[in-house]
């Protein structure tokens, strides 16, 4: 694959680099470094349930954190690590949830893709898929109560979560409410084993835009540039007070669902797609054609990013997991009001 | 004065709209010059400008909405249209506002307002009780109020509790039921009322069927027996205590629900009774709860599908003959 | 309103009469017919629960029952009596339904608008909006399994319905399957009390189509040749093959929600656009202005509507309504399966 | 030969898409050449072509095809990807699926698998057991089974069922369970199981629990206790004349579920055989659950979240102490 998507970034020039890109493009190699990591750990035996990467979608994943600022809600789906680091998230969020330390956002109660800190605004995503943009709706319209300024929501969602009936009501409420939001949906060309042709049937994803006064922009998403560029606009233009924006950025999805999973569905005819690139490639490819760093900074990122991943885990190891006798089993907050169940 | 259960929902709202900016009121039809199918938010829009919102008819997007507001420190009180609607927002209750505290030990402050319960010729999909739904899945308090004082100081008091609330408000009570004034202080959710005392039967009932029991407890007070009823208030916590300690003085306990009878809350009361008051009973604990099917349009069938006064008469002397 | 109907149609000049013009005017006039006499039964206090009718809609629904054929699966939902009768619904089923006779399709189970005929293709809509479209497709689907052929759907929705997930999920499944599917939206401009600016977003639900892979058209549904032309075009693509269609009509809803709504939240604005003429009567203008039928025979149709609905319900009036004692209190079929509950 | 849960019901797939032209199979992942999460349908699509179909990720729609298909003579198999994940379809269900043979006459043959129940790290949103939420409405079978032949036989019965049926496969028994062959027939639906008998105490459980039971009899048998293990097979209907003639020989009732603990099948049991069983019980019925929380991703934590064999044993002991 790899000879294949350089070929192709010959043939497919990329977009001038984004004044972000380097920026950009070292949360995408953070973000790599990371999940490797977390799938070896995985294939290890290290990790208990699931474990989630964002293979190729580093730099769409990447131009959603980095446009936001504080103060705005970032709504993350399984695919986004690169966007949360860029957001702010730190690394021992991610480690200590995945290896179950009790001192993670989650406290062992949930895990992998599931963490968030809602007071940090990233919102805490469940499983089903679809429901967190209304929630981003509500979370804008209390800023907007509030009177606060020059917030906006970026929420991520897959082509598959765009089919499910939560998305649309939660699209249709952002539009109606007037939010300044931004929904940035990719297309990775598989939901778990299904392909396009069993999700949906339009010509193209972002022709739902209009139905719902969204504006809607289509992006190669293996091109970080562009990625930063049209990311980055939407973030813009919701900020101005524009319609909420709609951004369908085009990818394969480089790995399993999850790392359970071996993709063997996945076609080859598929993978030899522009949209099939690896945009951490491309990026790299992009750095080495323009010279945009030399290959020792380039190898001293590498290290660096190395260095902090393996901190991260190397803390989260250490410490202890929850236990059962310790716990606080209280789904509620106000303990008055705990049923006396047996 | 005098002032029904719907009054005092609304009340309730433009308290809570008054005291304190967090709270606003989001569902279908409630704003403008309407105020909500059953006019629980009249004229509420006018008052407070902004803060009474029409809705699209999209109950998983409004409760979602009410989730990031309140995660964001507002106080939203969602209206429901009918209760019977909120399986379309059921994912949302379940399993956002209910996982939330517990997975983020961040509280999401909603209430989610169910307009609940049977009327006539309603039918199928205008008269169900979803208490049992709630209250089976952990995160959510259930509230279900049988009287006007309790339809207004529990919903004052559900959007005051950091945690997601349900709000079943019984639809036959709206108009049938009338007070002569709002108590300025209400008993704490999670505390049931004995809404009538005695010693031979206790009947443990909530929303509407509270009143069908009261009409027995009267109706058999002719006959020579005392009977307690009590008015569980809140279905989640449901008031284990106060129910033993009743049965502990009747030794037998008969319990009504108006929901469909396989599990709920008529099941939860006598499993609870069981376990833990076995002891207490003279007799075996029963229960009345609707009938297994629909709730059906047509009032002669409506009646008959729903526990009423004649049936839990029945039920009840049988058991004080036990 | 009459008036400026009126007035409407004559500065908007209604197409040339569809060729079947006037067997669609005398469903919808039918239906007005039937419709208003429900309406003073219930002022009269004769009917428990409420009454829902479409006034202003009959135009639309009328072509929706027009060009369906037997074995075609017809959809209504509150506002479609015209459609409905003209698919073969007998007036007996509503009056039945409405009045509480225990030999209704519904048997006083469940009232008004709710009832259908599973067996005869009419679905007996359940009051969940936009749950109703993925079941037409389901239906669709078998009849495809089973090998018949020349078959469509056909779906009413409101413009409120649009706004459910149920809808979304539906019609997207629709054009994933490639079922004959048409759907006619009807944005009667009002979802209850709530208006369009409170429901959606965009500038025309028609641009919904684009985004599921549906062919979009829209109608001025006061104009009862229009609704024909393009309703039975839709169909016959449908019919023909063609992806699934779907037709926005405008109109304003004449009536309240239901009789028990006295509608003071419609503004005077509002009454005064195009499409708050009334379709009945612009088809009469029609019928007047080119002399389709003379005013005889006019009558002589009303009064045959008339003695058709008196006849309906003096019919049902007689019949006995279901007792519960006499009930056969069981939700589900298979009797050795009943739950021994108490 | 040695045959998993799982492959049984893969199997009983096979066979009924062989036996019966109006089967299809239809769900998110099911087809192409993965045959689901779980593989339940591996190889089928190929088998069957344009039978085992992927949909997207619509449960509700799905679920409403379903419905329609049904309706116009199919018999079609939904698979959810997870219980969890049947809340999105949950209004179809009960208002659509549910109500249909009451009001219209027309009896809607869909069944709906329920991948369900806890499994190591699988936490909140993948680990739910839905069966009571099902129950509690009408119109609906709800079915647990808990051993491969009835994973196999009830599968078959389900699609044969003229009614909705709501099938829940237990995810921990999908491979943990083997059995040497498949039975060619099946204990009829609404007959519970007399997993092990015993004269000391009734353990009545269903699914993945009834196995924890076994080992509990198993041990406490160690102890010179005879413990007689229930198995209901189908929550709705729930066979309580089998779960009373049990009590009747013991007279003593544990009843044990993997669901959050208010309400739902063990407050059921145990309120039909207080009510019906009173005379019956020598000590007051007990039941475990899971802890009113969601059910957490941590193996520490879920491990003291769901019953195990320990706490069972410890119950148990009470009880039969008593
Ligand atoms: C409502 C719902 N149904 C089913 C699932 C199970 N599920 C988890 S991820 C997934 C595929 C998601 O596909 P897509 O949205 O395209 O995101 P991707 O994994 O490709 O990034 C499915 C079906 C779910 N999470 N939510
Ligand atoms: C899911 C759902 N939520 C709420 C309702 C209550 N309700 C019944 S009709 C209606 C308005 C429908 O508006 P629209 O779809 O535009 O149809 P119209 O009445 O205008 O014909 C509402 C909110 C419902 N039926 N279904
Ligand atoms: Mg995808
Ligand atoms: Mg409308």
């Amino acid at each position: 694959m790899l000879q294949t998507a350089q070929r192709q970034s010959k043939t497919k020039k990329p977009s001038p680099p984004h004044e972000r890109f380097l920026e950009a493009y070292r949360w995408m190699l953070l973000t790599r470094t990371l999940e490797e990591k977390l799938v070896s750990l995985y294939r290890g035996g290290l990790i208990t349930g699931g474990v989630y990467i964002g293979k190729g979608q580093e730099a769409v994943s990447a131009a959603c954190g980095l446009f936001l600022q504080k103060g705005d809600i970032f709504a993350p789906l399984i695919r986004d690590q690169a966007g949360r680091s860029a957001f702010g998230e730190p690394l021992l969020d991610v480690t200590r949830t995945y290896l179950g330390s009790r001192q993670g956002p989650m406290r062992g109660r949930d895990g992998n893709i599931h963490r968030g800190r809602p007071q940090q605004n990233q919102l805490a995503m469940v499983s089903h898929l679809g429901a967190m943009i209304s929630v981003t709706v509500g979370a804008l319209m209390a800023k907007r109560f509030k009177g606060e300024k020059d917030f906006i929501g970026l929420a991520c969602i897959g082509e598959g979560g765009m089919q499910t009936g939560a998305f649309h009501e939660g699209m249709n409420i952002a539009a109606v409410e007037q939010v300044p939001l931004v929904i940035v949906a990719t297309n990775n060309h598989y939901a778990y084993s299904t392909q396009n042709d069993r999700e949906f049937a339009c010509h193209d994803l972002v022709d739902r835009a209009i139905g719902y006064g969204f504006e809607g922009y289509s992006l190669d998403g293996t091109d970080l540039s562009a990625c930063l560029e049209i990311i980055g606009g939407a973030v813009k233009r919701a900020r101005a007070g524009r319609p909420p924006q709609l951004v369908v950025a085009s990818v394969l999805r480089l790995s399993g669902h999850g790392e359970h999973d071996d993709a063997s569905y996945v076609t080859e005819e598929i993978k030899r797609e522009p949209f099939a690139r690896d945009c951490l490639k491309v990026a790299e490819q992009t750095i080495a054609d323009l010279n945009l760093v030399d290959a020792k900074t380039l190898t001293e990122w590498r290290k660096e990013a190395v260095a902090k991943v393996d901190e991260a885990i190397a803390t989260a190891q250490k410490e202890a997991p929850p236990e059962g006798d310790k716990e606080d089993w209280c789904a509620i907050s106000v303990r008055d009001l705990v049923d006396s169940l047996q | 004065m005098s002032i029904t259960y719907l009054e005092a929902i609304r009340e309730a709202q433009a308290k809570l709209l008054r005291d304190d900016e967090r709270v606003f009121i989001y569902g279908q039809d409630v704003g403008g010059t309407f105020g909500g199918a059953f006019k629980a938010t009249k004229g509420l829009a006018k008052e407070f400008p902004g803060r009474v919102l029409n809705t699209p008819i999209s109950e998983d997007a409004m409760v979602g909405a009410a989730i990031g507001a309140a995660i964001e420190g507002m106080r939203p009180i969602v209206e429901m249209q009918f209760a019977d609607f909120s399986s379309i927002a059921l994912n949302q209750i379940l399993n956002n506002a209910g996982t939330h505290y517990w997975r983020t030990n961040v509280p999401v402050p909603i209430t989610v307002r169910l307009p609940s319960g049977g009327t006539k010729g309603s039918g199928p999909f205008h008269s169900q009780s979803m208490e049992s739904i709630y209250a089976h899945y952990p995160g959510l308090i259930v509230m279900t109020p049988a009287t006007v004082e309790d339809a207004y100081t529990m919903l004052i008091e559900a959007v005051a509790i950091d945690d997601p609330v349900v709000y079943c408000e019984h639809k036959y009570l709206y108009y049938h039921l009338k007070a002569d004034k709002l108590p300025t202080q209400g008993v704490p959710t999670g505390t049931a009322r004995i809404a009538r005392e005695g010693r031979d039967l206790t009947i443990v009932s909530y929303s509407a069927m509270v009143h069908e029991a009261l009409a027995v407890a009267e109706q058999l007070a002719g006959e020579g027996f005392e009977i307690e009823v009590i008015d569980l208030r809140s279905v989640k916590p449901l008031d284990t205590n106060t129910v033993l300690a009743s049965v502990a003085r009747t030794g037998r306990l008969l319990c009504v629900g108006e929901s469909f009878p396989w599990g709920g809350v008529t099941a939860e009361v006598i499993a609870r009774a069981a376990a833990e008051g076995f002891h207490l009973l003279d007799a075996a604990p029963q229960r009345l709860n609707a009938k297994d099917t629909p709730i059906p349009y047509h009032p002669n069938l409506w009646s008959a599908h729903r526990p009423n006064a004649k049936e839990i008469a029945r039920k009840a002397r049988a058991l004080l003959r036990e």
